[in-house]
Parts: C-alpha cells; structure tokens; sequence
C-alpha cells in the first residue's frame, strides 16, 4: 500500500484507496495552509541567499519540504507545544516565531532568542532525536497535569537512527503520552542516502513495534499530511496515545550552504522531486476547486515579499549583541567565579575601547 | 557539624564496610544516609505538588538502595513512578517536564548507568538555561549513587563527577552524611537550576542522630568539620570519612589536621577552602576517582593559583589509581585509605 | 497468533499451527540440550546457594530461562560468537567457558578471566543493550573478511528499551550483518513489569521496523527455541541478514542475591511459571518419545553434581590475586604514570606486609 | 618543528579564520591538516587490510571537513563506508569489529556529537583491555574535530577532552599542524589502545610545507615549540598557535617565551613540561575549554606537584570561560588570544 495521499501530483483529487479513509481538510483549511507555505518558501529563499552572501552563520532550507513543515503546524491548537529540529525553522515561522526569534540561532547572535513559552515552541534542537524525548516529557508532564495538551515534534530519516529516536516511541507508548512524531523522509541525511540508514520497507512500519498507530503519507501533498497529522492530534489530545508519521518527500536544496549535494546526488534526482512541488500541487488544487482565485494568490505573493524584505533588512542589520551577557544565563543562582569573570572580560574590553 | 554515629546495616550489594553501632541522644532519631534522602523526596512531594520522581525500580522495589522506599504507594502512580530502562530517555523525558513546569527528580541506578544520558545531560540538560537567556530554566535533580566501597561489580562503583563538574551550566553536589543528604537533597529540588546529586555508595548506611527537618549550611557552602593547624584535608563524598580518620589518627601523632567537607563541587567554595588552606600552609585532596584529570586537580590547580605564596608545599592528591575502578575483591587497594594519606603526607618535607 | 511451540507445556509435541512450520530438532540434539540444561540448572543453583553464602559478590540467576540460555547455544557452530549479558551465565557455561571463567566476575576476582577468542564468548556485559552493537560489529567484520561466521547475542525485557538495542537492530539490518538476536522476555527488569517497559504486543513485533525476521517463541520450550534460533542461524550465515528472536519465559529467582522480589510480585505467579519448567517439558517429551531413559538421566544427573561439588570447592577456595596487577592490563602500551602507582603500590603493600 | 605556513581555504563552516598565503620551499608540498589527515588515512588503510573507516558522511562527500575526501571511491564499500546516524551504534559496532581483528577509524562529526557514544567509549572501549586482562584488545581510532573558531553553531564547537582524559584506559592525543596530524594519526592506527583522536577545526585549513610520508615524534611526546627563558607557555591543538602568537609579542617586550606543545593529553609528558618548567620558573595553560574541571587543571595541579620549588609564581590558566560554548557572533570573547595570554602573565609579581 503506497503513501496516503488527498490531492495527487497533478493537483487533482486522489482516489479513495489513496485517501485510506482520509477526508479532505475544509477549503478554509488548505487556503491557510497554503497561504502559509508561500510565505514559508519565500522566507526560506530568502534566508538561504542570505546565508550565501555570509549574512548568516549558517542555515538548513526547508525548500521541497513546506507540506510536512507548514500541514502539522496548522493542526495544532494554541496550548499545544511544538519541537522543532535544525530542519524546521518554517515550521517555527509557521507556529508564529517572529523571524529574529527564529534565525538567531542561524546568524549566531545566541543559540536560541524567543520565549518558548510565549509560542509553546521549544529551542530548535541540533542533536539528532534528542528533542524527542523532551517532547514526550512535556507531553506526559500535561497529561498529568490534566490539560489538553499535545506535544508534536519532527525527525529525519537520519535522525530515526538515533537510540533517542527509539527511547522517545518507546517512552510514549508506554506512558501513553500525547505525543505525535512527524518523520520528514527527505531521502538524505545530509549526503547519505536511505539505504545506508536503514533497512525497513517505510519508518512508519517502526510504530508496530511500540503498537501505537504509524501512517505513510505523501510528503508533499499538504492536503494528506494535514489530514493525518489532524487525526493523530485529536487522538493523542483524546487520551489515545502517540503516532509515527512518516512523510515521504525531498530536501530540494543543500543540506546546508556548507554542503555540496553535487558529491552525492543527481541533478535529474533533484529535478524529478522538483516537478512535485508541494505548493504548486496545492494550488493547481485549489484553482481547480474553485477556491483560490488570483486575487487571494496574488496577496498572499504580497505578504511574502514584505517578508522577505523585512527578513533582509533584519539580516543585513548587524545585531547588537553584548558579549557580557554571555555569563548572564548560564545559571538562575548567582555564581561568584561567573561574577568575577564577567568583571574580567568588563574590564578587558574597556581597556581595549569596547573592541576585540 | 551533628555528631556522626554509625551502625551496621545490610548493604543492599555485598561487602559493605561495617560500621559502629548508634548511641543516639534522647529526643534525636537515628538515621542512615538513604533514609534522610526518602524523607526530603517525600517531604519535597507533599510540599510541592510540581515534584515527580521516576526512574528504574524505583516504584514498587524503592530503588536498589531503598532511597525511595515507600514513596510510589504513599503518593502514587502519577508522582512517583517505575519507568522504561533507559536513562537518556529518563533525562530526556525529565526536561521535557520540567519545560512544563515541574520538578522532577530522577535516579540513575549506579553512576556508570548515567552514561547513556550523556548528551542529554552535557547538551541539553546543561545548557537550556543559557541557551534559552534564561527563559526556559531546568529544575531536573538527577540523582546519581557513585564511587565504590560496597564490593559492587563492573560499573557499579565508578566516580564519574569529574565528567560532571567540566561541564558549565550544571551544579553538582556530594552529601557525606544524612543530615547534609536532607538539607541538600530539598535544597537541590527547589533550585531552578539541575543538579546532579552525588549520593557516596559506601554511606548510605552510615547513621546520624537527627531531627527532621533539618536544614544545614547552603547546599553550595563547604564546611570546615574539623579543626586543625597543620594541614588542611579537603574532601567530599566518602572521602570525607577517610580524611577524619587520618586526622584521628595524625591527632596521635602531634599532627592537627584540619578537614573541609567540599558538599559542592560546582559551584566551588574557595572561600572557606582558601581560609583554610592559608591558615595550614599545606593541603590535600581525597578522593575516589582516578587521579588524573580529575576533579581534585581542579581543587588543587585553583587553591595553588589563589594561594601560592602561602603554600608550604605542593599540594597532594590521594585518589583511586589511573585505572577502570577494579573488581570488589581488589577494590581495596585502590581506595584511599588513612593510612595512605598520612603516609602522603610524609612525603612532604616539614 | 500465539508463541512458536513444539513441545506443549505437558510435554506432548504440539499442533502445527503452533509449531508454524518449524521441524521438530533431532533426537540427539534434544539429549544434548536436555543434557547441557540440567548441568546448568544445577550449577545455577549451586552458585545462587554460595552467592548467599557470600562467596560471590552478586549472581544473576538463570533458573526457569534454561531453555532461553541452552537451546541457542546449541544451535551455533564452533566459529560463532556469543555475546552474552549479566543473565547469561549458565549460557556462558554451556558455551564451554570454564566455570572459573564464568564466575570471575560474579565473585569479584576480575571484571572477566578467560580468553575470549579461545571460547568466541565475549566478556558478560552489563551496560543494557550495549553489547549488542559489539556483536553487530563482529559480525559484519566477519562477513567483510568472507568468514561463515555468526554472531548470537542475548538481552532481556528492559535491555529493549536501551536505545543501544535499536541502533543495534537498525545497524544489523542495514549492514545485514550475519548476527542473531535472542531477546528473553522475562517479564520483569529487576522490579519492573512489562507494562512498565513497552506498550509492545511482543518484541518479535520490533523486527518489522527493520525489515528482519521477528519470531515470537516460547521460551520455555527448548525445542522451539532451538528451531527458530537454528533456522535464524543458517539464515544469517547463508547471507539473509539478521532475526530477531522474543523468547517468552519467566526469572523464577531472584534478579540477585541482593533484590527482594516480595516487593513486586506474587508467589502465585512463580508457582504458575514454575509449573512450566523447561527442563521437566522436554524430559517428559523425550521419555515419552523413548529417547531419554533412566540410565542417560542418572549419568547426566550425576554429572551436575560433580559440576556442583568442582563449582562449590572454586568457590569455597580463595583466589589468589595480585593487586599489582590492577596496573598490568589497562594499556598495551607502558605508561609511566601506572609503572610509578604500580610502584608505589608495591612499596605500601612491602611495608603492610602484604596486608590491607 | 617543520616551518608552517598558512593559507586561506573556505572552511566547510563558515566564520573561519583567515591566514596568509603559503610561501613554499621547492621538493616539499603546501598540505592542509585537513589533507595531511586524509593521507594518513589512505596510506593506512593501503598498507593495512585491517583498517576500516566508517562514520558519517565520510563516504561519497568526503566528510564535512573533507578529511576522507576520496577515500570510498579509492578502497571501496568494505573498507570505507558511510553508516547511520547514530554515534553509539558507530562506536559500539567499531568495538565489534576491533574483537575480530580489524583496526576501525571512526569520526564523530562534531565533538558535540560524540556524547552519544558515551557510554560505549567509557564503559567499553576504555576498558575492554584491562577487563580482559589484555586478551582483548580495541585498537580503535575515535577521530573528532573539537574546539571552535570557526563559527559554528551551538554543539559544534565544545572542547570534550576533560571527559575523555578522565577516562582511564584512552590515549587521548592532539595535533596542532600538518606534519603531526599524519605522523600522529598513523601512529594512533597502529596502536592496539583506543586512542581519541581530538583534531581542532580552526587549524583544518592551516598548511605547512611537509614531505609524507613524514614520522614526527612519537605521539605521547611534548614538543618545545619554541624556546625561550622567562616563562613556559603549555598548549594543544587550537592553542599552540594563540602561545606562539604571544611568544612573537611577548618577545617584542623582551619577554622570553617557551612554548611546548603538548600533543598527548594522556598519557601526559611531565618529563618535557617539568623540564622546560624548571628551567623557566613560571607557567600557563592555554585551552580553549571551560576552565572549570578542565585538562588545564590537570596540568596545573601535575607539574605544581612535581615542581613546586622550582616555581616563583602559580601556574595560571588562560581558557574559555565557565560557560557553554557561545553562539557564533561571540565566540571570539571566549577564546583564548595572545594580549589575553600575555595579560594574563602580567597579573604575576615578576
Ligand atoms: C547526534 C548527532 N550526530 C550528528 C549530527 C550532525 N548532523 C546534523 S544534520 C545530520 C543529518 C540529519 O539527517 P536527517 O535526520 O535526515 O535530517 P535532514 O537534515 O535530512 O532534515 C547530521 C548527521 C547531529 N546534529 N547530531
Ligand atoms: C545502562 C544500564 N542501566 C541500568 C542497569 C542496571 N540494571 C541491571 S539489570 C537491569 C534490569 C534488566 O532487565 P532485563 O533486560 O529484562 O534483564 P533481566 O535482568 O530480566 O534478565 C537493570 C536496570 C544496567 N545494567 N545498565
Ligand atoms: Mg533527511
Ligand atoms: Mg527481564
């Protein structure tokens, strides 16, 4: 049985064996989801030309992958929590992290530079799988707590390797945790291909191990992953327990602008994945359904621009940092050695007129 | 410091040092180190409903040492739990709860079966607080039984808090008897910053007579527990219990010998270790661990750079032998002993 | 579908749906096991009785998992690899390892004293889990080299929910790597039940996740675990990558000497599961079959005893160790810091006159 | 040591440091330790059937440094190969294939990323041989690119040594330039002892002009790198360069300065650092690491044990701060320079 999929490549209605019982989320729905994958695409351009011309420390695109990005985003509620891995930074712009709050880790300016709480939006995590876990912990912490809360997070297929990957299922079958897990299958983790990191016919299949539900969707029908990610959602919120999501689909750019994909990949491969274009699919979709309409696409083409420009503008600003808060954070306790140390460098960068 | 009695209790693993029987004064309760640590987790759960302790076997069973002995049927399934036998998803899971607000205290079975956690704890656990500028702070007390002394096997006595204690962003904290064990224990809980909590192995049976609660000097304070002029003996854990007896024992020989108790190792006390240091002219560390690259060079390195010119000698380290931490038959040679300080000392010329 | 069965818990073969298509083993083979899983359960009691006693630092005892512990054993050949864990003692044993060298550890004379090359048994391993990434290793490098070798390892309920045992299964599968996995399901790790550990239907159910075979047997069954392991074997060695292999059974001891099973289970329950002995179901089996008579009974019988009284006369003896060489073996290489301990060491030992 | 030079080459990450442009003598050739590394690798696994090399990304893109750049394509899928992501699983399987006889390299991709494998490299890798009495050794080499200075993101610039030189049982040793990183590399291949093989990223892309294959001294020796009478300046990896740089100033002062690089964290030379101490009379520590708990204290407290009468001032410390590694855009206030370095020497009462 291949990939659960509502809108298939040609931007029309999949079959109903396609669908596996799947609905097709309200036009409401997929004009929002829409509206933010255009948005996304545009801030994730822009941020990878920025990175190029060195504005940024570095960044990991998301071009090829808005439906597995954006879809789960918009299936969440408010109180629900998201935990985003070093793929998702539209997934966060999506939940609604301003755009310094999410690039300041890839500018360097500090590892992490939001309230978490004020977006239910966890750090971005770099440790493969290692934010899994955290997820299910808050998840199982809500539950206990009596509120309706459900914590859903993202892995690659690289990522799927780590023993935390495994401890994380594992953890929330167990306790029953409302946690839902959205694999992003792009195919690589940075240059090494899918056979090399794992044997199983789909990530998906992993769920019958942990005898909690796993789906196969397609990951670039935004209309599909909504659907089931909704599904898992309400179930998780209902006291049924977590879900693995494996979302078949493709990272389109480089790894990061430190990668070269030519080393490991063809251009035909990339071509090929080019021609499913999530975005496109959902709006050959939705032109056909009578729902979407020039002026709605061409306002939404708006938005992205100011966003684009307003993200260039905030890039090409160089940040005020001060290097004394370094010591500032690291505790809740004040720490005497901390205290003469900031003193330390205090003293240092007056003697040298603020410079280093 | 309360006065310190010993009695002689099974050790949960075999070949436990036995010790002197209690007398304990009226009105006081004689208590053993494990005991005052299941009464600040159950004090610390009836105060503070946030507080959640899970872990491996820690449930029905009350833990391998019992330090939790009570505490699943007395505040139930959803404070106090047996979890998966996996310790990075122990940790893991633990920050996720704290990021939603509660204070969970967890429990790695022996301190080699902390390692599985290691990124937990060196990349997250470590770091949320800075990372985040402060806005998302990790209460997480992850207790760890460490070093040896109670004849365990491989992996069961090793003294990891050198890998702890070189990694910012983490408070660590050794209790030496069950007076401190309580007050530190709560106070470790009630910190917004993690805490990996050293429980010495070979004291958990060592009693004290006191009341409950109590609450000693701040968990990040050493303590001087006893006085002397000619040299002073820092130590922590079971250490500490090694360097009272080389005072006793210097005591006979005209030797004054003074003990500080570390009771934190992160953040470090050079205060009272300094005061110390510069009123004897001479120092020693003790401890467990291997020697090189251990903490103890940490205490050493930094005592001589705050107080070279008042140091008559080199500071010395007595500690475990550069090797894996040996089978419980031969573990013997390998702790530091009393006698293997005084002999240290010696060494010095005076 | 329940557990693979061959021999019915009355010790009567059983049905073909049970059996599910495995083949009864040989006669001999079954003598062998039967042979090879009384000296076990003898010597096993044996050391459980002297652990108490306090001639052994710890001992985790096999008793009631003969069948688990035995039967794989007897399916490798003498190439193979056995990386047994800290329940696997008796399996060690029947591996042909020395009691001595079963027991160094046990005892506290050494962390392990015996030539792992000379047995292909690996030292026992205690981190959960963490040994089976050894033998996934050792049995690519195998297959690297062209060697018809195989590696069998062991864990237990709570050593599947180590991240170690997935990473292990996922390298296994993507490397298909001739290695075999015989997970015993116990049902507690140490105090802690199941339903504590996996929301699993069976572990046999993990292996679907990594595209191997995943058998679910009983494990108190000597015949059917020696089948499916046999069969997971020459599959392996064949070049059909690894199998992983649930074995349900029952820890009728104590985890050691030093739990108190009281606290977390009913005597209720060990009666049930002592009723399910593995060694009387294949005994009533082969005498009923005719191959098994008094006279081979007896001759093994007497056997275990002799096994015992050489195992109590080890044990009852002090061994004699030099501490001096705790510095011996750390390195190959010499190391100046461990020749001046080791010195130093000497020198306090000649003043105590030997003594501590 | 051989002449170095350095020339500027786009780091994998960005942010790198820029250096000037190679100058180089004829008959030799300009290499990179990035390309020094790789040519240890080749003529390893060339000379050496034994020898596997596995990781993560190390295959068809050479890895992220390009360290094994060529290497699957030259040897092929069963001695060079790209595995998944997962370090445990990396290490724990390297230690399988040591037990059959192989001779595995391994590379963590960032030292950040070699926490997973925690457990595997302490409670196994470390202590398989003294376990087994010597009758199973793991000639295992662990590669990881540490330290900053090239701008990395959070996990992908800590210093790891102390959790390593903590650990006994490992070899742990670094190089500072090209010349060494071959000789060393191919000397920790050879070794039948798990050695860690720490390489600082910011000196991937320095060059010198070197002929392989090249033996430099044996890897547990300290180098002088530089003599001088005032004072000893003791670095590794990343540090050597921040000691010379302020040897050069330091000289412009009429400041005399030895530099001895160390190479081996562990085993450790006191013999070539005492000597050089004894002849100075004072000394610092560079790293980049916290300094808190570090390998720096080890150093400090080590060489003041041996020669603490023959220093006229307290071994100082120049290191990171005690906090975790900072973001990109503050990372150069971390790291350790030569004014911070020679300010620091001015705190002493000469
Ligand atoms: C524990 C750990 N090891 C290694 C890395 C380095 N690394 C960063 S991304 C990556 C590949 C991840 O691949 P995948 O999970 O498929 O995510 P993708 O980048 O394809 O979105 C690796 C190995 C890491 N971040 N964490
Ligand atoms: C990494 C690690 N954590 C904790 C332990 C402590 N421990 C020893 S045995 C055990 C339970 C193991 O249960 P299981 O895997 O079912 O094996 P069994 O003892 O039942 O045979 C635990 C938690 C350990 N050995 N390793
Ligand atoms: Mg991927
Ligand atoms: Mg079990």
């Amino acid at each position: 049985m291949g990939p659960i999929q509502l809108i298939d490549e040609h931007g029309a209605r999949a079959g109903d064996e396609a669908a596996a019982g799947f609905e097709m989320p309200s036009a409401e729905v997929l004009l929002g989801i829409y509206r933010q994958m255009t948005l996304a695409r545009r801030f994730d351009i822009q941020v990878t030309k920025l990175t190029r011309q060195g504005r940024l420390a570095t960044y990991a695109p998301g071009l090829g992958q808005e439906a597995c990005e954006i879809a789960p985003i918009a299936a969440l509620q408010p109180q629900d929590w998201f935990f985003p891995s070093h793929r998702d930074a539209i997934g966060m712009l999506a939940r609604g992290v301003p755009p310094q709050g999410v690039l300041a880790f890839f500018r360097g300016d500090w590892h992490s530079d939001f309230d978490p709480k004020q977006y239910r939006v966890a750090p971005l995590s770099v440790p493969l799988a290692s934010h899994l876990l955290h997820a299910v912990g808050l998840a199982h912490a809500a539950r206990l707590k009596g509120d309706p809360v459900v914590a859903l997070t993202f892995l690659g297929d690289g990522a799927s390797s780590a023993g935390d990957a495994h401890e994380a299922f594992n953890f929330a079958s167990t306790w029953q945790a409302p946690t839902v897990f959205v694999l992003q299958n792009n195919q690589y983790a940075i240059s090494v291909p899918l056979s090399r990191q794992t044997h199983a016919r789909s990530f998906a299949d992993r769920a019958v191990g942990y005898d909690m539900p796993g789906h196969l969707v397609d990951g670039n029908d935004p209309a599909a992953v909504y659907a089931v990610v909704a599904h898992a959602v309400e179930r998780a919120r209902a006291g049924g327990g977590p879900s693995l999501i494996e979302g078949v689909t493709y990272r389109i750019e480089a790894h990061t602008n430190s990668d070269d994909p030519t080393r490991y990949r063809s251009s035909d491969e990339v071509e090929a994945w080019r021609a499913r274009d999530p975005i496109a699919r959902l709006e050959t979709y939705l032109r056909g359904a009578g729902v979407l309409d020039d002026e709605f696409a061409q306002h939404v083409a708006g938005e992205a621009e100011e966003l684009a420009s307003s993200t260039r503008d905030l890039m090409n600003a160089e940040p005020q940092l001060d290097p004394l808060e370094l010591f500032d954070h690291v505790y809740a306790a004040e720490r005497p050695a901390l205290i003469e140390q900031r003193a330390a460098l205090e003293r240092e960068l007056a003697e040298a007129g603020g410079q280093r | 410091m309360t006065m310190l009695e010993e009695n002689l209790v099974p050790s949960p693993t075999p070949g436990t040092v036995t010790e002197r029987p209690p007398q304990q004064p009226a009105g006081t309760k004689a208590l053993t180190m494990a005991a005052a640590l299941n009464a600040a987790l159950r004090d610390a759960l009836t105060e503070d409903p946030d507080v959640v302790v899970f872990g491996e076997d820690i449930g029905a069973l009350g833990g391998v040492f019992r330090v939790t002995d009570g505490l699943a049927a007395e505040f139930g399934d959803g404070r106090v739990w047996d979890c998966p036998a996996a310790e990075s998803g122990i940790v893991g899971t633990a920050i996720g709860m704290a990021e939603y607000g509660m204070r969970p205290v967890v429990e790695m079975q022996f301190d080699a079966f902390a390692y599985p956690a290691f990124q937990q704890i060196a990349s997250h656990l470590a770091k949320m607080g800075s990372r985040t500028k402060g806005r998302m702070r990790l209460p997480v007390v992850v207790r760890i039984p460490y070093a040896g002394g109670i004849g365990g096997v491989e992996h069961h006595s090793d003294s990891s808090e050198a890998y702890w204690t070189a990694t910012p962003g983490l408070t660590v904290v050794t209790p030496s008897n069950p007076s401190d064990a309580y007050s530190m224990l709560r106070e470790a809980i009630a910190s917004d910053d993690p805490v990996i909590f050293l429980e010495p192995k070979s004291r958990y049976w060592a009693s004290e007579s006191v009341e409950l609660p109590v609450h000693t000097l701040p968990m990040t304070k050493a303590r001087v527990v006893r006085t002397g002029e000619d040299v002073t003996l820092i130590a922590y854990g079971s250490g500490v219990k090694v360097a009272l007896e080389a005072a006793e024992a210097g005591a006979a020989e005209d030797l004054s010998v003074e003990v500080v108790d570390l009771r934190s190792l992160s953040p470090f006390d050079d205060e009272t270790v300094c005061a110390s240091v510069r009123k004897t002219g001479r120092a020693a560390v003790i401890h467990e661990a291997a020697g090189f690259g251990s903490f103890g060079a940490e205490v050493a390195a930094r005592v001589t750079e705050r107080e070279f010119f008042s140091l008559e000698a080199p500071i010395l380290r007595i500690t475990g032998f550069d090797i894996p931490f040996p089978a419980a038959k031969l573990e013997q040679y390998n702790l530091p002993s009393a006698e293997r300080v005084l002999a240290a000392l010696d060494t010095w010329v005076w």
